[in-house]
């Protein structure tokens, strides 16, 4: 298969899947889910294909339609967006495994829906992926903001639906003020969109224009979930846990991130940002959007509600490594996005895991259940550790890079925030193992455990020991994904 | 001493349309309005408009007082009594309807004067009319010349205006036959003035002459005044008389509704036809002037035809309109 | 489309010779504006006298299709060409009447008949259901009546004619709205009625303070005459009288008055064609004669257009959202939404600027799509649901998701979101804003501000069809089909569907748009 | 010269307010009709004024005449009599529909009505 047709099937194949599951559905809830998995595992295939010629330096390239003069709806493959994507579509599968056992061990309503809208907010994943220009980028944006909103709201009640209302209204309504003037600011000054290396907006725009375009862009990018656009994200923890995942580790807090990297990058040119105002409060922004965020969480009594904190934080260190415009930092930010991943996925299935088998959600009510749950909690607690960044998980390798690009920026904010939040995440993570492996279940308030219970059903169990494994992993064999993050310091 | 009649009429005109937005006797205002209209006419006579003045008193003042009356009868007479204060709204109302009125006069002082022959209305077009007339069409009336080749296509539209009016009120209304009980007995009122002799001899009596004018006025249209228009108003106005003095239940079976109804839409369509023969004898629509050897006997044809087919659908849809409201009254 | 298109070194989508292509088919070319006409004309007095069941519905139908295939040919035709123009009756222009098709009225005439066509297709069993049988050939008629007045008004070159025809479109709307079911349709036509006989009467003042002047009716001539009389008292009040009778009759704010009402309780397929057309053809007379034949003559005119109708459209467009967001009545609501996006189409218009144009132009294009749409969706859902109260229809996406998933389509579109028709007209619409200096930014931010209020009353809409109300929670898709006319259903995912398609490949409006900017700023082709 | 050469013109201007007036202000329907078709013959006026010519005749040629006021204005409004009587016609129609729904021709009583 060409590459050509490898962008544009890996685009198709999550839509007619949608459509596939859909009818699917009808004939019975086994064809639909191993209909899910089929589709998840041949778009992580084709995904995966583009890897080696990307790595070898190509850049395949496809255009569907003009749109407007001058406007393309286009694609084109490059590092980050295939590590993006390749990161996407991989834990696609992982996740769709995990969600069978999830919904079926709930028994919630609506699967179909659910598994189709999967299935387009990953297509419109990849898209954002592999955009090759601004206009393209955003359309998949919003395709993305859209097709999560049902998965949001999938309860129907009435705590869902408003949550899913502030999910909607944050992030569609700082994609139509911010990001799009920022878009049109941009093709009207550079008279393109297209991600260019070097930057398209070089000795095009000077002065305090950059600063200010740098913000719309930032704030524009609502999925970045830089304070103060943050609050969709613990307003989103209604929804089922394998829409968390969806949101915090595979794809919409990560297209986020990725679109802010990439414009800095490719649209501003990190050269051409290196001098300018922006940048340095940029950094700022993220510095602080860190510590709020881990503040806040320590505060949190809820466990889904303390994760959504924690990745609020986590995003900003992608956001300020960046910022910090140094080639170290830059590949910080590539690798933090899927070792973040991860570790959070692997948190949430684990907190799904927790729901599903005791019904559990405080804090407080996780007392010795590591003893009933060991492989769940021991899970966990990987994840926890890569929060942290503590080896041998993947969170450790992304720090380390991030720490050394602070060092090369010389920046000082960068560093006391980086070690300030580490010592925070600690705080808030590690009582968490503590009442899990070493509190009695019986203790505190004296009464006795609600239910009996033990692993969540299979499917979940073993996907969130996959991503357990994984995150162990990466430490080890973070090779290929370094290699294709380095090709990103043509950039710089 | 015309401009000076004129004048006076004018005045006479200002002041009825001040009494008829004054009264709050509906059936005076109707009746009004009909003195206007002819008071208008007049006016039009005076300004060489003969074609006008015939149009605005046959359905300005005839028609249209007929349908106004038939609707008060159904309705009421009078608008409903409301405690009379200047509020600030009709106040409001009033000084905009002022300044709106003074800013009309203050533009006229840059118009052409009236009769001025250097106005661009006389200068442009108009020589060109009146020789094409005399040169292409050859009829003496140059106003049935613009309308029913020159302007062809204006009158198509108005005649279809006409037939979108009669649509709406079947629509509306639902034609007279349909919402009438079959074979009900003639009622008092159905029976139209049929009791009364004397104004039932005089009525039979003028129909005849009333039709014979309608027909005149149809078919000398490009001679004098009148055209299609004029006599569709004026026939219907005969049958609508038919009816007031032999009732409604006679008219109808005279002219059924199923004929009304083709007579609607044959008229539209025998005008359409007309313009399509242009195109399809090879020149364009509404050219009358290959509808035969000689072009200016063509142009004689197309406008004889078109006419018909204007006073066709004119009569039929003046007279179905006045069924439907009849058919209001008896049911 | 696109394979007709070829993109010239300068960036622009140019289309082959249309006419060249497709001349050696057709010997009447030539006659097309003229039967782009006739044939609603024609058609309208035969359907009158189709009494059995159906058969002027059908009638009505094929006649439109025809009037949207000749629509096509003529668009594909004059795209980045010089228009076509037809002498009707062969007599010289400014003593005969002319038709002329230029790249505007092909644009419109695409809109007008294309939301006739797809309206009635889908809109049979919708009809059927509102009007007892013997009342329908005459409202089928009356359709058609409307059709030929919209198309006649968008083929005039002919000031007067031009009344003529729109007095044919507004006595065939006011039939067209009093079929409603409800006895608030009545009263609404009839405020209808006035407030459009009104703006037709001071149209028709204004064209003859013009003429008096000028002497003439042809736009082209009046255009070259008026400048020996531009600035005298009569030309002023023309203007005046012109645009204040036209804006009653695009319901420019704060004119709009009668539209939500009449809009409001017309049977739901005559909503969503009037909808789709009727105010623009208003829009469009007005936008062609302050631009053909005022603008270049009468000093100051930009000024006086920008400065008299810019803020009547910023206001236009947030007052009708701020309504539509609390309107609890799911027609009136979109009707508000038109008088906002009336709103757009002037404010780009008043920018006076080629850019400006372009927008406002592609949007009236877009705005159709979606707002046709929308209604044809609200249709479908009345099938079942009692009224169109936003409490009647709660819950409806469970029992219909793929008519709803065509609601959130337009509804996108009509938000702005990318990927659809609308996003294009919104981009074209903040670039003009940008060109324009301070004032430029302060307009982008009413837009954007008024995209977020479309957000929130279109989502009202969507968070009450999903999560509210009591349809049975049965997710089973057999009941759809079984409540939504499958004629309906096809016509509204047509519509859902153009606008995704509009959305990619838009060559075709954004070039007729651009060459129709161009046209009205005075720039040949 | 100015008040005959303008008298007409002042005479539309008139009317057409007086007839603007009855729509506006008055709340009976009829009468809202009645002002229309008064409004819409002021019009009729200012055309038809343009159209005459200082010593022609109306302009159907017979033997002698050579001066011929405008036969266009007058075509244009025999058409705007037309339309205006077909408006009049389906308003007074509608009229007839709101007086059997509503039982009042009074527009203020009919949005009480409306909104209960």
């Amino acid at each position: 298969m060409s590459a050509e047709l490898a962008i544009l099937a890996s685009l198709a194949l999550p839509l007619a899947g949608a459509v596939l599951i859909a009818f699917a559905g009808r004939i019975g809830v086994n064809v639909r889910e191993a209909a899910t998995m089929l589709i998840a595992g041949a778009l992580a295939l084709i995904v995966w294909s583009l890897v080696p010629a990307v790595a070898a330096g190509e850049r395949p390239q496809v255009s569907v339609a003009e749109v407007l003069p001058g406007i393309e709806l286009a694609f084109a493959v490059e590092p980050l967006g295939m590590l993006f994507a390749a990161l996407a579509s991989m834990l696609w599968i992982v996740n769709s495994l995990y969600s069978i056992g999830y919904m079926r061990g709930n028994e919630e309503a609506n699967q179909t829906r659910f598994y189709a809208l999967f299935a387009v907010s990953l297509g419109a994943t990849v898209g954002v992926a592999f955009a090759a220009n601004l206009f393209t980028l955003f359309l998949f944006y919003e395709v993305l903001t859209l097709s999560t909103y049902p998965l949001v709201a999938h309860k129907g009640d009435r705590q869902s639906v408003a949550s899913a209302r502030v999910y909607l209204v944050v992030l569609l309504s700082t994609s139509i003020v911010l990001f799009l003037p920022a878009i049109i600011w941009t093709y009207l000054v550079a008279g393109s969109g297209d991600f260019t290396l070097g930057g398209v907006l070089a000795g095009k725009l000077e002065g305090a224009g950059v600063g200010v375009l740098l913000l719309l862009f930032v704030f524009g990018i609502g999925k970045a979930a830089v304070m103060p656009v943050h609050p969709w994200l613990p307003a989103a923890m209604v929804a089922p846990t394998p829409v968390s995942a969806l949101l915090h580790a595979v794809a919409v807090v990560k297209a986020g991130v990725f679109a802010i990297t990439k414009v800095i990058i490719y649209i501003f040119g990190v050269e051409h940002l290196a001098g300018a105002f922006g940048a340095d409060l940029l950094v700022f922004i993220a510095a602080f959007t860190i510590i709020a965020a881990s503040i806040v969480a320590l505060r949190q009594t809820n466990l889904k509600r303390l994760l959504a904190y924690s990745t609020v934080a986590q995003l900003s260190y992608v956001v300020m490594a960046i910022a910090l415009l140094t080639p170290l930092a830059g590949i910080g930010a590539a690798v933090h996005i899927v070792a973040h991943a991860f570790g959070k996925i692997t948190l949430f299935f684990a907190a799904g895991a927790i729901y599903t088998a005791a019904h559990k959600t405080e804090i407080t009510e996780l007392r010795g259940i590591g003893r009933r749950m060991p492989v769940t909690m021991m899970a966990f607690t990987i994840g926890a550790l890569s929060m942290i960044g503590v080896p041998p998980t993947g969170g450790f390798v992304s720090k380390w890079y991030i720490l050394a690009g602070a060092y090369q920026a010389d920046s000082m904010l960068a560093l006391v925030t980086i070690l300030a939040s580490t010592v925070l995440n600690a705080a808030y993570l590690l009582p968490i193992i503590y009442l899990a492996w070493f509190a009695r279940e019986d203790e505190g308030d004296g009464t006795p455990p609600a239910r009996v219970h033990g692993e969540a059903p299979w499917p979940a169990v073993l996907a969130l020991g996959l991503t357990a494994a994984l995150t162990v992993g990466f430490f080890v064999f973070h090779g290929a994904a370094l290699d294709i993050a380095r090709q990103l310091l043509a950039g710089f | 001493m015309t401009t000076l009649f004129g004048i006076f009429l004018l005045t006479l005109l200002m002041i009825t349309g001040m009494a008829i937005v004054h009264t709050r006797n509906l059936f005076v205002a109707v009746m009004l309005m009909g003195i206007a209209s002819l008071l208008i006419a007049a006016s039009f006579f005076l300004l060489d408009a003969a074609d006008v003045a015939l149009t605005e008193a046959a359905i300005g003042a005839g028609i249209s007082t007929v349908l106004f009356l038939g609707a008060l009868a159904l309705t009421s007479e009078r608008e409903r009594k409301r405690r009379r204060s200047l509020s600030t709204s009709s106040l409001l109302q009033f000084g905009i309807v002022g300044v709106v009125a003074l800013i009309v006069i203050w533009a006229t002082f840059d118009q052409p004067r009236l009769g001025s022959p250097s106005a661009p209305v006389q200068a442009h077009l108009t020589p060109w009319y009146i020789e094409s007339t005399r040169d292409l069409i050859d009829i003496p009336n140059a106003v049935t010349a613009v309308l029913a080749s020159f302007r062809g296509y204006d009158t198509l539209g108005e005649v279809v205006v006409v037939f979108t009016a009669g649509v709406g009120v079947l629509f509306l209304l639902g034609t007279g036959a349909s919402s009438r009980a079959a074979g009900a007995p003639l009622s008092e009122d159905n029976a139209g003035l049929r009791h009364y002799l004397i104004p039932r001899i005089l009525g039979r009596l003028l129909i005849p002459f009333i039709l014979l004018l309608g027909f005149y006025v149809q078919f000398h249209g490009e001679y004098g005044p009148g055209g299609g228009f004029q006599a569709g108003a004026i026939i219907a106005a005969s049958v609508i008389l038919y009816a007031l003095l032999e009732g409604e239940q006679r008219a109808l079976s005279v002219i059924p509704q199923g004929v009304l109804l083709a007579m609607m839409a044959g008229g539209t369509l025998l005008f359409g036809a007309v313009g399509v023969a242009g195109i399809v004898l090879g020149s364009n629509f509404l050219d009358y002037s290959v509808l035969s050897e000689d072009p200016v006997n063509g142009q004689h044809w197309g406008i004889l035809l078109i006419e018909m087919g204007i006073g066709i659908t004119v009569a039929g849809v003046l007279i179905s309109i006045f069924h439907a409201f009849a058919a209001r009254a008896t049911a | 489309m696109r394979s007709k298109g070829r993109i010239s070194h300068d960036g622009k989508i140019r289309f082959a010779r249309g006419e060249a292509l497709l001349a050696p088919h057709l010997p009447h070319l030539p006659h097309l504006p003229m039967l782009q006409v006739l044939v609603p004309l024609l058609m309208a007095p035969f359907v009158l006298l189709l009494h059995p069941r159906g058969l002027a519905w059908a009638a009505a139908t094929a006649a439109s299709l025809m009037a949207f295939a000749i629509a096509v040919v003529l668009a594909l035709t004059v795209v980045g060409d010089a228009p076509l123009t037809y002498q009707v009756g062969r007599w010289p222009a400014p003593y005969g009447i002319e038709l002329r098709v230029d790249d505007f009225s092909a644009l419109l005439l695409l809109v007008i008949t294309g939301a006739s066509s797809v309206t009635l297709l889908g809109g049979w069993q919708s009809l059927a259901r509102a009007l007892p049988s013997a009342r329908q050939p005459y409202y089928f008629s009356a359709w058609l009546l409307a059709l030929t007045g919209f198309v006649g008004i968008a083929v005039s070159a002919d000031a007067f004619n031009i009344f003529v025809f729109m007095e044919v479109s507004s006595l065939a709307s006011y039939v067209l709205i009093a079929g409603g079911p409800d006895r608030r349709a009545l009263s609404a036509v009839f405020k209808y009625l006035i407030m459009g006989t009104v703006g037709a009467t001071f149209y028709l003042v204004g064209i003859g303070l013009v003429y008096m002047m000028t002497g003439t009716l042809n736009l082209a001539d009046m255009a070259v005459r008026i400048s020996d009389v531009a600035d005298t008292r009569p030309v002023l009040l023309a203007a005046g009288f012109i645009t204040v009778g036209l804006a009653l009759k695009a319901a420019i704010f704060p004119l709009h008055i009668w539209l939500p009402n009449a809009y409001a309780y017309a049977p739901h397929i005559a909503t969503a064609f009037l909808a789709a057309c009727a105010t623009k053809v208003a829009l469009y007379v007005l936008l062609r004669f302050d631009f053909v034949v005022l603008q270049h003559s009468a000093s100051e005119h930009a000024v006086q257009f920008a400065g008299y109708l810019m803020p009547l459209a910023v206001l236009g467009i947030l007052v009708g959202s701020g309504v539509a967001i609390f309107e609890r009545d799911l027609k009136r609501l979109l009707a508000f939404s038109s008088v906002a996006q009336i709103g757009y189409m002037l404010l780009g218009a008043s920018l006076v600027t080629i850019a400006g144009l372009n927008a406002a132009i592609l949007h009236m294009f877009n705005h159709a799509l979606a707002k046709g749409g929308l209604f044809l969706v609200v249709a479908a859902f009345c099938t079942v649901a009692a009224s169109s109260q936003l409490e009647q229809i709660g819950g409806i996406a469970r029992k219909m998701p793929w008519t709803f998933a065509a609601f959130v389509v337009c509804g996108l579109s009509l938000i702005g979101v990318p990927g659809t028709a609308g996003f294009l007209s919104k981009w074209y619409l903040v670039t003009a804003a940008l060109d324009y200096g301070a004032l430029g930014i302060a307009l982008v931010g009413v837009i954007l501000v008024s995209s977020l209020m479309a957000v929130v009353y279109i989502w009202r809409v969507v968070e009450s069809a999903c999560f509210a109300g009591e349809f049975g929670d049965d997710a089973d898709s057999d009941s759809e089909t079984a409540a939504v006319p499958p004629l309906l259903f096809i016509a509204v995912w047509i519509v859902a569907l153009a606008n995704l398609y509009f959305g990619l490949a838009s060559a075709l409006p954004i070039e007729l748009a651009a060459s129709a900017a161009n046209l009205l700023m005075g720039n040949a082709p | 010269m100015d008040i005959l050469g303008l008298y007409h013109y002042w005479i539309f201007a008139v009317l057409l307010m007086t007839g603007f007036f009855a729509i506006v202000a008055k709340p009976n329907l009829v009468k809202k009709l009645i002002g229309l078709s008064l409004f819409q013959s002021a019009v009729f006026l200012c055309y038809i004024t343009m159209g005459k010519i200082e010593g022609g005749t109306a302009p159907i040629m017979g033997e002698g005449a050579e001066l011929f006021s405008s036969p266009l204005p007058q075509v244009l409004i025999l058409t705007a009599i037309v339309v205006s009587i077909s408006t009049t016609a389906l308003g007074l129609g509608l009229v007839l529909r709101i007086k059997d729904e509503y039982g009042s021709i009074e527009e203020d009583e009919i949005q009480g009505q409306d909104q209960p």
